[in-house]
């Protein structure tokens, strides 16, 4: 579906640049400081590329891929989606981009409608884009449900949700973000409500529907680990800031920024001589969004902090090695 | 339970329907030789101080009493609902608007607004209707702006707007069938209270003039003249009203019951 | 005599559709005082219904219970509600809880709670002040922290807080009902080793109870695997970890992405059956990759399969046979 | 706090104005000629109605008459002289406001007194019988519209004690005795209405609490039932109870019109069905704000009473 021409000037399908979200909280009729949840990044997506986005909560991942799909108002930056600013798009615009772009939400639990059957909550949105008649629909809805795996299909359209288990419900929210037959997909932290056990499963059903459907893929996580296996670029975040980009491979086997170096080590493995040794860990727990540090960010817990360079100079982020980028006044 | 209240509820609302059919005498003739006389199988619940006979004018009676009540509900709730469910989804500054007017409107108790009402307007069964009407409208307005913002706040909002829905279609067959429930219920519990606004303006001399036999006009004149010799004049319609403001709390209680749930219809 | 032991445990649920079997005759042990087991299991496996069984609170739909549970010598099934309360609860056997984020009262200082059983048992208020400025130390938390309400902590520290409260009668067993399931990585990574010290400092003995086989690995010396409320594999941490024996057991560790090494998670597809109906035979049948004709239609039972080591699958048969052949030549 | 306070009471002053301006405008903007409305039982010339109208200050702009009101209200003689007796409207206020005050607070106590303790039991032994009794009591207390209840119970202490309540009001302090005779009655039928509500939320809010994670967890470390209710869940359920307790004041309010019309005490609620019967707009107008201000008041002490208890709400702190 998507065609080169229709492509960014690097070659991307997605491109974000310096974008920024800043939430104003209200108490009552007062504002109460500014939220920085996104603030200043920059990321590219390639065509049929699936790229992680690695972070812990409160670094702004969530409403990174918010944005890029405008569910949230975009502060400042641009996103360009196949040539066209996404963040002016307004009406029968927007419509046709949310077509093309698509969502998997973090709880399955909550994002299916508890009073709409799964049948109809597959069809609304081809009902929505006006897309086929009734047999058409229904014949995409079994099709669709066959590519999730959740058979027999025609027992499973006249059920509620709440008859489901997370796994399976997490699987009617992929074939509801695949109705439309979108190129771009978020996945936001698709496996995070789901047994530890039944997490691959999901994953390489998504994979396998990428390499099959030639789509691209954001996918948000606080598994480093899955991100590993999952995707072919990472990108790290904290507190709203770019940290490390680069390939899985390198930013995950190589790890540059002490941040992503902690949270590579705080990664359980299965090894029964883990129980004889500590584990190096980050120090605190990360800051309030509202109260973002001066300088690096991650300053306040990095182990290898620059006196008198970190607190007060904000590094950027930098390619430290070919394909690797950095944010860190170490490889300066 | 709910059943024999749901039952008792359909037998006055018909009986209210076809009262000038089966009401046994015309609840304005009056019998001097029959003045006061205890309930019997000819007046089932006796009659008052003209000679009248209190069934015919309790059957009567419901007539005025439930128009009235269905009237100030049906504009308080259309009122409140549209505006309640309208500030809860849209927020902002609308919301904080209509916030700050219900806030106003909810410092006034109940019988204070509509006795207010009811004195600026004429005393008329529409002017009664009116000011239960009013006051009843910031309770709706509340309860149907809670049922919607917690609705609104749910994640499968957001699911259906990224798949490009608009805002008619999220409010018409998201918002609406989500939070119809609870505020349905809330009417129904709504229709007691007017039932019982209207029986205590008209009790207090502020409601339904005569010649209308409302049961709050009924209880009015049989407590005032001769509460002591004759109380079947007061206590039959008055249990008459009671019975039916109970059977509609318990019929509301149930359609709102948590015990339901939200998960939805369940298939067999 | 092991440190605990509970043997046949049987817990039941009364609900709308009938009684509902959450715990299925399970039976485990700590050896020795210090030791650590790891009960590990997907959500729906029972496992939280057996920490109620050892702890006394149950839920209040509690139907039929079943077995022993003997701890350091005592019979804990024998004792009255109050003298397991007097006796063993908190003072011998203390609980982290799952829901650590929601288990402080909200609207009561987080000191007051920590120290909850100190004043309940009659320590002046002072001198409890001073046991929880102790105990707060110990976790890495400061004094300040005691006069704060639940709301002005992190996941964290709220963790953290729980667990100074476990440890303010200095008992010797303490379960840890998924201590870190709602925290963030790094912090996992610090309760972790927090929970690493004081086993060693202290010669604690935890029941460690995780979805997440791969953190059980942290703490565990033994591994309990469950799964439909049965036991499916118990052994020594080291065996069951680096080569497991139940084909349950096997999907579950496969399944954990690692971050060194090229090999991709595995499946473990579908979810465990439906307590109300159960498939006949092997409860994994319908899930595992490894099935074959016995596992339909009768139940395995627990075998030996190596030192200490005990898994309940079809493939270990032979076991079976040579034990009942065993059996049958004693008798 | 002391900002907090502050802040609070500042905040009832629009309120309070703009429930005036509510009054105001319902009473003189709405469809109704109120000079009519006065004449309406006795027959009268136009030129009269228009004197009334000139006398009355109707024929001036709203704007001005409003302010006319409000200045008054303002000096203490809350809007005039009442136009059935001359008095001023001020001292009729005043006299009433003390006798539904006392009314208020009695209802008050009973309630909770009563309310609390059967909540605790019913949340206590939740699911039996005498929980299942105690809410049938509260749902049908609480669906029994006071005006018939009030009859109700006078035809019952009339039949049974040929007990009719005293005509002559006593105030506490000329004979305490009579006073808590003529009060009981009408404080227990408006607890009737009110504790219901206090009940139902007392039952909820402890059956939330004990089966909290934190009660599970209270009950690990070794409280005993009674100690997870008395240590934990009261503390909670008292934000609720005051909440509702605020919540429910207009309620009372409304009940108070009734019981004190039936029972013949002289308070703010007779006192305006009174005047509403007698079309006496300065007192009806004036009686109205006073007991808007009245629910105002109460809404004000259970904001801080709710400061106090509930330590998720230090305003202070999360506004720096």
């Amino acid at each position: 579906m998507s065609n080169a021409a229709g492509r960014t000037a690097n070659g991307m399908l997605v491109e974000a640049q310096q974008l920024r979200v800043h939430f104003y909280p209200r108490s009552g009729l007062f504002r109460r400081g500014v939220v920085k949840a996104v603030d200043g990044i920059s990321l590219g997506i390639a065509a049929n590329e699936i790229v992680a986005v690695v972070g812990e909560s409160g670094s702004g991942k969530t409403t990174l891929g918010r944005a890029l799909v405008r569910l949230v108002p975009i502060t400042e930056g641009t996103v360009i989606f196949a040539g066209t600013d996404v963040g002016s798009l307004e009406g029968e615009d927007l419509k046709a981009y949310r077509r093309r772009a698509q969502v998997v939400f973090q709880d399955p639990y909550a994002s299916n409608s508890p009073f709409m059957t799964i049948g109809d909550q597959l069809l609304e949105p081809l009902v929505v884009h006006g897309i086929g008649d009734q047999s058409s629909r229904r014949e995409a809805v079994r099709r669709a449900l066959e590519l999730v795996r959740l058979t027999p299909a025609a027992d499973l359209v006249d059920t509620y949700p709440h008859t489901m288990s997370g796994g399976q419900r997490q699987r009617v929210c992929i074939a509801r973000a695949l109705m439309l037959e979108p190129e771009f997909i978020v996945a936001d932290e698709p496996v995070s409500m789901i047994d530890a056990s039944s997490r691959a499963e999901i994953l390489s059903l998504l994979r396998e529907l990428q390499e099959r459907r030639g789509m691209t893929i954001l996918y948000i996580t606080h598994d480093i680990a899955s991100a590993r296996h999952f995707s072919d670029r990472t990108l790290v975040m904290y507190l709203g800031t770019a940290v490390e980009a680069g390939p899985s491979a390198t930013v995950i086997g190589e790890p540059l920024h002490p941040y992503t170096q902690g949270l590579i080590a705080a990664v359980p493995e299965p090894d029964p001589a883990n129980r004889h040794s500590l584990r190096s860990v980050i120090p605190g727990e990360p800051p309030n969004a509202t109260a973002v540090p001066s300088g690096c960010p991650f300053h306040t817990r990095c182990p290898k902090v620059i006196p008198g360079t970190c607190e007060s100079v904000r590094p950027v982020l930098k390619e430290a090695r070919p394909g690797h980028a950095v944010a860190c006044h170490l490889y300066e | 339970m709910r059943i024999a209240a749901a039952l008792f509820l359909a037998v006055v609302a018909l009986s209210a329907l076809t009262a000038s059919l089966i009401a046994p005498f015309d609840p304005l003739e009056q019998e001097v030789g029959r003045r006061l006389a205890p309930p019997s199988a000819t007046h089932l619940f006796g009659t008052d101080g003209f000679g009248r006979d209190v069934f015919s004018r309790t059957l009567h009676g419901a007539r005025v009493s439930l128009a009235v009540a269905l009237a100030a509900v049906a504009a308080a709730g259309v009122i409140g609902s549209s505006l309640g469910l309208a500030s809860g989804y849209a927020g902002g500054a609308f919301d904080l608007v209509v916030q700050r007017v219900v806030d106003v409107l909810l410092g006034f108790p109940f019988l204070v607004m509509a006795l207010i009402v009811v004195v600026a307007l004429s005393p008329a069964p529409l002017a009664v209707a009116a000011a239960i009407a009013l006051a009843l409208t910031p309770l709706v307005t509340r309860v149907a702006r809670a049922a919607a913002l917690s609705v609104a706040n749910e994640e499968y909002l957001t699911v259906v707007r990224s798949t490009g829905a608009g805002a008619s279609r999220i409010v018409l067959r998201h918002l609406l069938p989500a939070s119809a429930p609870p505020l349905v219920a809330y009417l129904a519990t709504c229709l007691g209270t007017a039932i019982g606004a209207e029986a205590t303006l008209s009790f207090l001399g502020l409601g339904v003039p005569p010649p209308y036999p409302s049961w709050g006009r009924m209880l009015q004149e049989g407590s005032r003249a001769y509460f002591d010799a004759a109380p079947w004049v007061t206590l039959m319609p008055g249990a008459v009203l009671c019975l039916t403001v109970v059977c509609l709390v318990v019929v509301g209680d149930a359609m709102g019951d948590p015990r339901r749930g939200r998960a939805g219809p369940i298939r067999h | 005599m092991a440190f605990l032991e509970a043997t046949d445990l049987l817990l039941e649920y009364e609900t709308p559709r009938g009684a509902l079997r959450a715990v299925d005759h399970v039976s485990f042990a700590i050896e020795e005082p210090g030791e650590t087991l790891g009960i590990i299991g997907e959500s729906g496996s029972g496992k939280t219904s057996m920490v109620s069984l050892v702890t006394r609170v149950l839920p209040r739909n509690a139907g039929k219970v079943g077995g022993r549970i003997v701890y350091g010598g005592r019979d804990l099934t024998a004792l009255s509600a109050e003298q397991y309360r007097r006796t063993v609860r908190w003072s011998e056997i203390a609980v982290v809880f799952q829901g650590a984020m929601n288990s402080f009262n909200p609207v009561l200082r987080i000191g007051p709670q920590v120290g909850e059983r100190l004043l309940l048992d009659g320590m002046p208020r002072a001198k409890a002040a001073a046991e929880v400025e102790r105990l707060f130390e110990l976790v890495g938390l400061t004094a300040d922290v005691a006069r704060a309400y639940p709301h002005e902590l992190s996941g964290g520290m709220k963790q953290r807080a729980a667990i100074a409260s476990a440890l303010s009668l200095n008992p010797s067993l303490v379960i840890l009902d998924e201590p870190t399931s709602a925290l963030d990585v790094s912090v996992q990574a610090q309760i972790m080793n927090l929970l690493k010290r004081l086993k060693w400092e202290r010669r604690l003995s935890y029941l460690f109870i995780t979805h997440d086989i791969a953190l059980a690995a942290d703490l565990a010396d033994s591994i309990a695997v469950v799964h439909a409320g049965e036991l499916r594999e118990f052994g020594p941490a080291d065996a069951v970890l680096t080569s497991p024996r139940d084909p349950y057991t096997e999907r579950l560790l496969a399944s954990i992405p690692r971050i060194h090494g090229e090999q991709r998670p595995g499946f473990l597809a579908g979810a465990p059956p439906d307590p109300m109906d159960r498939p006949a035979g092997c409860r994994f049948r319908p899930r595992c990759p490894r099935a074959f004709e016995p596992c339909a239609t009768r139940p395995p039972e627990l075998v030996e399969v190596g030192e200490r080591h005990l898994a309940r699958c079809w493939l270990y048969a032979d076991e079976t046979r040579r034990r009942q052949a065993r059996e049958g030549a004693t008798s | 706090m002391t900002r907090y306070l502050v802040r609070r009471i500042a905040l009832i002053v629009p309120t309070a104005f703009a429930a005036s301006i509510v009054v105001f405008l319902v009473m003189r903007a709405l469809p109704g000629d109120v000079a009519l409305a006065i004449l309406a039982d006795t027959p009268h010339t136009v030129e009269i109605r228009e004197a009334l109208r000139d006398e009355l200050g109707l024929n001036d702009p709203l704007v001005t008459q409003y302010l006319r009101w409000m200045a008054s209200m303002m000096s203490g003689r809350f809007g005039g002289a009442s136009l059935e007796t001359g008095e001023p409207v001020g001292t009729i206020v005043g006299r009433q406001l003390s006798v539904t005050a006392l009314l208020a607070a009695y209802t008050v106590a009973v309630s909770l007194l009563v309310a609390v303790p059967l909540g605790v039991a019913a949340a206590m032994r939740r699911g039996t019988v005498f929980d299942r009794a105690v809410q049938g009591f509260a749902a049908g207390s609480l669906a029994v519209p006071t005006v018939f209840a009030s009859l109700l119970l006078v035809w019952v202490l009339l039949r049974l004690f040929r007990w009719s309540p005293p005509i002559i009001y006593s105030s506490p302090g000329e004979d305490l005795l009579e006073h808590a005779e003529i009060m009981i009655w009408p404080a227990l039928l408006l607890a009737a209405a009110y504790l219901p509500h206090l009940l139902r939320v007392t039952r909820a809010r402890l059956i939330d609490v004990l089966q909290s994670d934190y009660a599970d967890a209270a009950r690990a470390r070794g409280l005993s039932e009674l100690g997870v209710v008395v240590r934990h869940a009261l503390p909670n359920a008292t934000v609720a109870l005051i909440t509702v307790a605020g919540l429910q004041f207009g309620t009372l309010m409304s009940g108070a019109l009734v019981v004190e019309t039936v029972f013949g005490l002289p308070g703010l609620g007779r006192g305006i069905v009174h005047a509403a019967l007698a079309r006496d707009y300065p007192v009806v107008q004036s009686a109205a704000v006073v007991l808007v201000v009245l629910v105002l008041c109460a809404n004000l002490l259970v904001d801080l009473a709710y400061a106090v208890v509930d330590p998720r709400v230090h305003y202070e702190r999360r506004a720096s």
